[in-house]
């Protein structure tokens, strides 16, 4: 790891039907760190992860991921996105829904280990229709076993899991964290003292 | 007596609209029915393909009728007792009553389906083209469209129950609207054109053609009833799984 | 009661989105105007099939605006309130019925003749094909309310919607495109046009209990 | 790569809900269905008025089919995941278009020269019926999709998309008409079909990149 | 108040997706009591009240309003059914809305007092668009101060409200139980040790 910052934002400001979300954000997270966006609902949780994943362009400010500039990639190459919604069609079964994923992310693996992981084993070739939510939660959470991306950007990774599944995350998080990836995820839920968060919502953007 | 008879009728309207009675006698029923079904329409078919005698006029191609009336008259028996079916279901709230649409759709379909293609096929020999827009084909052509949009709502609502009960709806408004096409189209046809073709020959039939009609008839409207009670059965087998009866039916 | 409060909520509703009232009268006429560069545009052929072309046009005009008659109210919420208020449901389907025609249908209806002329319909026929479409189209937003209270609620988009009402709607297209084609022969319309009048009436008699069922079964109930 | 995976996948969902290949295809039908009804059920009228009446409802089925192309990865958020994956949109999205044209386009390609003969259409013609129509549809699949896109995610239904799109339909149509009605005639019908062959390459090649660009917009990009 | 129950449900089950959401619930509500109906997400919160609401029927076993069976009312008369949605349109404004759930209810009232005390003072002709959640929310319970009947049926009246507007709206319960009302609400919010408890999504329907 280097002490380059892999994330860096300047004053980034983003308003949305004439209510300012955020503004004046200046956030430099780097390699190994594990980052918890806050705030209540409506703050502009999943507003400033979809910014930063590349999917909503209307903000002011800037921000890079200087770790790679030089390299002039496409930052999308380092990036995995999970948003509020599972992501799965529900007619095709989990691994279909997986195979098409790696497909586009121009990766090879074998995702019935990480299904079995993630107590789907079984599952994997009934159509997601008949999982529940907390099910669905986990097949598009299995990309965190699967794909091999340095940054991570989810979105309430924790909403419909159980205990156990809780757990399970959290867990690789941390390991995530400690193999030098970075995690930026959005939730109400602290689960370490090492995790360090973004508060939005109030007067003034929080960080620490 | 008339009480009685209405009593009679209550009753089974009652015992018939129950899911667990009516899978239990239409299993009983259906052990009859289906020999019953294929004997005859087998004994019709045959009898009228191979052993009536052919026509004066149209030869052999007449044959066909042994397969088209029975079928076109089945598929507008079908589309009528589904609005009979949907009515009771809006009415009283049956539950039998939608699982009947949901059985009778497909198969009612198809029959107008086959209605249309035996027309078309017969048609060319005696009118020489395959299609006109003749009133009574017209309006053929939209009661398969009826059917299919029953299918069609029945499969886009994702919660059966919900779905039959549309369907009840489609089919009462279906039912009604189908009498008021039949008078529409036949005004419009003899507006537009002289009936230079009749579907319906005014020369009656003789006995040795009218008999195997009569029994293929009889065979298809059989086979109608069987295939109807085979899907109720299915789906109140998904419908009930769960409850006790079924799994004792089932032992 | 319900009836004129649901009438005046449409009608500001209308006001406050005007598009909605607009887009189906653009559909309408660019329907109408592929027929002159899809089939040919000879005067003497446009006029002929001039009453069925606008009638098949505004049958799919006002498909596709009913469309949306329950749309926002049902993902707003407002409608669970019109299904649990101790009200008959009747009137306020009613009243949504007739507030969208006359934002949506009545102006297909005045354009009508306008079409009928660049078609080439004689002008002694577009005094009938006003009345008929004035007769004509309510009928078809009834018949469509119908169809839309039973899919409200599902993702399906417009082509479920047409594969139920469009079989339904073909009594209106024969006798509308009938009595506009009679008055352009110079035959006698008054029987044709009583008999639009008794569907228009029926429809709007039956229609609106019809979609207080079907809201009824697409909630849920 | 993606654009296997994506093909692949468009099939398989296709086939898990078949309602969406037949729908369309049923509409086109319907929708020829209404001329007879509404114009007239004489056989020298149809067939002169053939061309046109079957490619307006060609038009109409595509762009109502079309309407779903992103939905259900819209409201699943599979789109955001396409959008976020390091892959060139252009494959995906010409894909898509590929994949949803042999879905519904292709049906109604097949049953184009039936409608044909349902409309009197001289038989001589239906080659060139099913030719035209075999190069148009994808036309009119693609420019349709960049409409799609551009308003996914909006609660409009089809009557935006109509409004957008029908414009640009609009060449598709006459040359598509014109080529079957020269057919017909007995006229030479191979410079007419080198137009639509030109449309259908120009509109393969760039709308992929305007769907791309449309979904990015739509997104909030 | 006599001690015929205003709400008895025999037996009352109901399934959703081939899931059973609720079996066997009998339960009796009287009037001067306020009930929470509890449980986790899916648990079939919003399903109960919307079949109390005869919004939905697809249930087993029944339910019945005794206190009212006799005059063969239609339940609805005496219902006030507030939805997960807040049912208001945004293009009408705040009064607009209302006017036309007055005429629908058959009642006559002046709004305009109850906004006011909502803290809506001054938003009466704005339209609904551009009210933040928490003002529409406002908005839509407004009717409690408006509308006259027994029984209110509300699904999380207290989302995206403030702690000011949770506690006016806590107090406004309280009163309406006070003078003989009932009041059936779903939360994860229990404001007061006298509220009574529904708890669904266990293995068995718990009533306390
Ligand atoms: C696609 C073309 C055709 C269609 C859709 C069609 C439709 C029908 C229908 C709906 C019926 C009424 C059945 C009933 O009332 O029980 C019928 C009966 C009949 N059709 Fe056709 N038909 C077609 C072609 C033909 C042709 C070409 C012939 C032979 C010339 C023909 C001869 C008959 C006869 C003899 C009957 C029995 C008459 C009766 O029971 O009233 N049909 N057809
Ligand atoms: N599609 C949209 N169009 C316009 N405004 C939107 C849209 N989605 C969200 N907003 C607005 O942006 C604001 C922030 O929304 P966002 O989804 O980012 O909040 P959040 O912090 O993720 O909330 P939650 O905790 O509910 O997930 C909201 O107040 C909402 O009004
Ligand atoms: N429209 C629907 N169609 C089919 N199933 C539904 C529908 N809405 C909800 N469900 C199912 O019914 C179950 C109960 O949903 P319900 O909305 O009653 O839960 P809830 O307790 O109100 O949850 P929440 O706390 O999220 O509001 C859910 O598991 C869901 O799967
Ligand atoms: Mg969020
Ligand atoms: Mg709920």
């Amino acid at each position: 790891m280097t002490d380059i910052p892999v994330l860096q934002t300047r004053a980034l400001r983003c308003e949305r039907d004439d209510r300012e979300l955020f503004a004046g954000l200046n956030w430099c997270a780097s390699a190994g760190e594990i980052w918890q966006i806050a705030g209540p609902n409506g703050a502009g949780k999943t507003t400033l992860i979809r910014i930063l994943a590349g999917l909503h362009g209307f903000y002011d400010g800037s921000f890079t991921w200087p770790q790679w500039l030089q390299s002039d990639a496409d930052p999308r190459e380092k990036l995995l996105y999970l948003g509020h919604k599972a992501g799965l069609r529900d007619e095709l079964t989990p691994l279909e829904n997986l195979q098409w994923w790696l497909a586009l992310h121009a990766q090879q693996a074998d995702p019935m280990a990480a299904l079995a992981q993630l107590g789907l084993a079984g599952y994997e070739t009934v159509p997601c229709a008949s999982l529940s939510a907390g099910q669905k939660r986990r097949v598009a959470l299995s990309l965190l076993w699967i794909v091999d991306k340095p940054v991570w950007l989810l979105d309430e990774p924790f909403t419909a899991l159980d205990a156990d599944g809780v757990t399970l995350i959290e867990e690789r998080l941390r390991q995530h964290a400690a193999s030098g990836g970075l995690v930026i995820y959005s939730s109400h839920h602290r689960f370490d003292d090492a995790v360090r968060h973004v508060r939005l919502g109030g007067k003034q953007v929080e960080l620490a | 007596m008339l009480s009685a008879v209405w009593q009679t009728l209550t009753r089974w309207y009652h015992q018939w609209g129950s899911p667990r009675y009516f899978f239990q006698y239409s299993g009983v029923l259906l052990r009859w029915l289906w020999p019953l079904a294929i004997v005859a329409t087998m004994t019709g078919l045959v009898w009228g393909l191979a052993f009536a005698p052919a026509d004066y006029q149209q030869g052999d191609s007449y044959r066909i009728i042994f397969i088209h009336v029975p079928a076109a008259s089945a598929a507008l028996l079908g589309y009528v007792s589904m609005g009979v079916a949907g009515l009771v279901g809006l009415v009283w709230r049956m539950k039998m009553a939608d699982i009947m649409i949901k059985a009778i759709a497909p198969f009612g379909a198809i029959l107008a389906a086959v209605a249309l293609i035996t027309g078309a096929i017969w048609g060319k020999p005696t009118w020489g083209t395959y299609w006109v827009w003749d009133a009574r084909l017209t309006s053929m052509l939209l009661m398969l469209f009826l059917y299919l949009g029953v299918i069609a709502l029945i499969n886009a609502i994702p919660d059966p129950r919900q779905a039959g009960r549309a369907a009840s709806l489609l089919s009462v408004v279906g039912v009604i609207n189908v009498v008021i096409v039949k008078y529409s189209v036949q005004w419009w046809q003899s507006l537009h054109q002289g009936s230079t073709l009749k579907v319906v020959g005014e020369t009656a039939m003789p006995a040795e053609m009218l008999s195997p009609l009569l029994i293929s008839m009889l065979g298809i409207y059989l086979l109608f009833a069987c295939t109807v009670l085979v899907r109720a059965r299915t789906e109140i087998m998904r419908r009930e799984r769960k409850s006790q009866w079924l799994k004792e039916a089932l032992q | 009661m319900s009836f004129v409060a649901t009438v005046k909520r449409e009608l500001l509703l209308a006001c406050r989105r005007p598009a909605e009232i607009i887009n189906p009268l653009f559909f309408f006429v660019m329907v109408v105007a592929m027929f002159p560069l899809g089939v040919s545009p000879k005067a003497e052929l446009l006029s002929v099939i001039a009453p069925g072309v606008i009638w098949v046009a505004a049958l799919l005009a006002v498909l596709l605006s009913v469309e949306g008659l329950f749309r926002a109210d049902h993902e707003s919420g407002a409608l669970e309130q019109l299904l649990v208020a101790p009200t008959n449901l009747y009137l306020p389907a009613l009243a949504k019925i007739l507030a969208h025609w006359l934002l949506t249908g009545l102006p297909l209806v005045l354009v009508g003749p306008l079409l009928g002329y660049m078609l080439h319909l004689p002008v002694s026929a577009s005094s009938t094909l006003l009345l008929a479409l004035l007769l004509g189209t309510p009928t078809l937003t009834a018949i469509g309310a119908i169809g839309v209270s039973l899919t409200v609620g599902l993702r399906s988009g417009g082509i479920l919607l047409a594969l139920l009402v469009l079989p339904l709607y073909v009594p209106v297209l024969v006798f509308g495109a009938g009595v506009v084609s009679y008055a352009a022969n110079g035959l006698p319309v008054m029987g044709l046009l009583a008999i639009l009048a008794a569907l228009l009436l029926a429809s709007l008699t039956l229609a609106p209990a019809a979609v207080a069922a079907g809201l009824r079964i697409s909630s849920g109930g």
